[in-house]
């Protein structure tokens, strides 16, 4: 099902906005986790599963009340899971 | 009674692994590389790890485990026999010679080779 | 007067592609040894020509399909080419053609 | 010269006799036209074409969105690259089982 869109970079998530599909997903790792702070709510047009790389957050000291709800917070071994559960990925750095 | 059973929530994949980015000035290869490890952790196999454009400077840098700012590549290979393939004409093109233990050179067939046997190709940085 | 051995890198490419004849090319295949026929010259004249109008030098796979696309599929396949080329077909047809090193060569 | 990692990874999939489908998008379209940032009709950009065709890789787009925030066009007929809009990506996207990026 879709594809997970990787976001590693601050423009990346700009970048996908418009290029995703309904059974997409978007995870932001990297500096693209920058991008998953306020404003609240979702960003707007990204009707599709947010996740974000906890790891990425806690090593730049984004505490997770900082996160736009909208964003689901996920460990690496999340990660693998969303990977095997979109058949295809694309990276936007 | 035999209701519908639920779809079975794990399973296991082969992947092919690309890797774009130096270790030194991008995070990329060290996300690539603990990408690896959650999903050999999960019983994932990963069928090989290709690096390409700046990517194959992870080859010609030793991995430091003790700082763990640079990944241990070598260490991958050894105790999970994980093959990691750099693009010879990639590092030719960059001056690198001479890589580190656990990498061999090849071309781009070899990465080819990869995602035809995989079932999830995922790219890192780049 | 052209000098009696052409000058090349370390690993036998020509240094200057403008100096590039048909007397360099067999004193260029000399040395890997090899003996030019009919059938190696098609081969290199059809790289020659592949450079000149793409700009662009092939890798081992990319190689045996353009001459299969040029020259149909008799002459693209690895065994011919390996077999005319000492087994390392883009690498000696370039070097011979006068053309720099191309990629995943050893 | 053509030399960019990118497209020799394009190629040797080529040769393998996959599939693929080329888009540009965002800056990628400037490499339509890398040496000079001109309008993307030359023969530069023909030449990158002719040897994507020459490997079968003949299903080329480039969005018409990215070309058109970088007052780029693409009039030159010559070319054999097509135009998509920015809200069909995504289906080509789908469409495919590995996808590649620079």
């Amino acid at each position: 099902m879709g594809v997970l869109h990787l976001v590693n970079s601050t423009e990346g998530l700009g970048r996908c906005r418009d290029r995703l599909g309904p059974d997409d997903a978007v995870i932001l790792l990297e500096a693209g986790v920058y991008t998953a702070m306020a404003p609240s709510g979702k960003p707007e047009g990204m009707d599709v599963d947010l996740f974000v790389l906890q790891e990425h957050l806690s090593q730049r000291g984004i505490a997770r009340t900082r996160v736009r709800p909208a964003f689901t917070l996920i460990d690496f071994e999340g990660f693998v899971g969303l990977t095997v559960r979109h058949t295809r990925s694309v990276t936007w750095a | 009674m035999l209701g519908e059973r639920p779809e079975v929530s794990i399973r296991l994949m082969k992947f092919a692994i690309q890797i774009n980015d130096s270790p030194t000035r991008s995070e990329s290869a060290r996300t690539g590389f603990q990408f690896i490890k959650a999903a050999l952790a999960s019983g994932h196999e990963v069928v090989r790890v290709f690096f390409y454009q700046e990517g194959i400077y992870n080859a010609f840098i030793p991995g430091d485990s003790a700082e763990a700012a640079i990944p241990d590549w070598n260490a991958l290979h050894r105790d999970e026999g994980i093959e990691l393939v750099y693009c010879l004409s990639a590092a030719e093109r960059r001056g690198q010679a001479n890589s580190c233990p656990g990498f061999v050179a090849g071309g781009l067939g070899l990465w080819v080779d990869a995602c035809l046997r995989a079932e999830r190709v995922i790219v890192f940085g780049g | 007067m052209k000098p009696s051995s052409p000058e090349t890198t370390e690993d036998g490419f020509l240094l200057e592609v403008g100096q590039w004849d048909e007397t360099v090319a067999h004193q260029l295949a000399e040395r890997i040894p090899l003996t030019l026929t009919e059938a190696h010259w098609e081969i290199i004249s059809f790289i020659r020509k592949y450079h000149a109008r793409f700009r662009h030098l092939p890798n081992n796979r990319m190689f045996v399909k353009a001459v299969e696309k040029a020259l149909g599929p008799d002459k693209g396949n690895s065994r011919y080419l390996n077999g005319l080329f000492a087994g390392s077909p883009v690498k000696y047809t370039c070097m011979v053609a006068g053309l720099p090193k191309p990629p995943g060569c050893i | 010269m053509i030399d960019s990692e990118l497209f020799d990874q394009m190629l040797t999939l080529a040769a393998f006799d996959q599939a693929i489908t080329v888009l540009f998008v965002d800056d990628g379209v400037y490499r339509l036209n890398r040496e000079t940032g001109e309008p993307v009709s030359t023969m530069e950009t023909a030449g990158l074409l002719e040897l994507l065709a020459f490997y079968d890789i003949e299903s080329v787009w480039v969005e018409e969105e990215s070309l058109v925030q970088r007052d780029m066009n693409l009039d030159d007929a010559r070319l054999s690259v097509r135009t998509m809009l920015r809200e069909d990506v995504a289906g080509l996207l789908a469409r495919h089982d590995v996808i590649l990026g620079d």
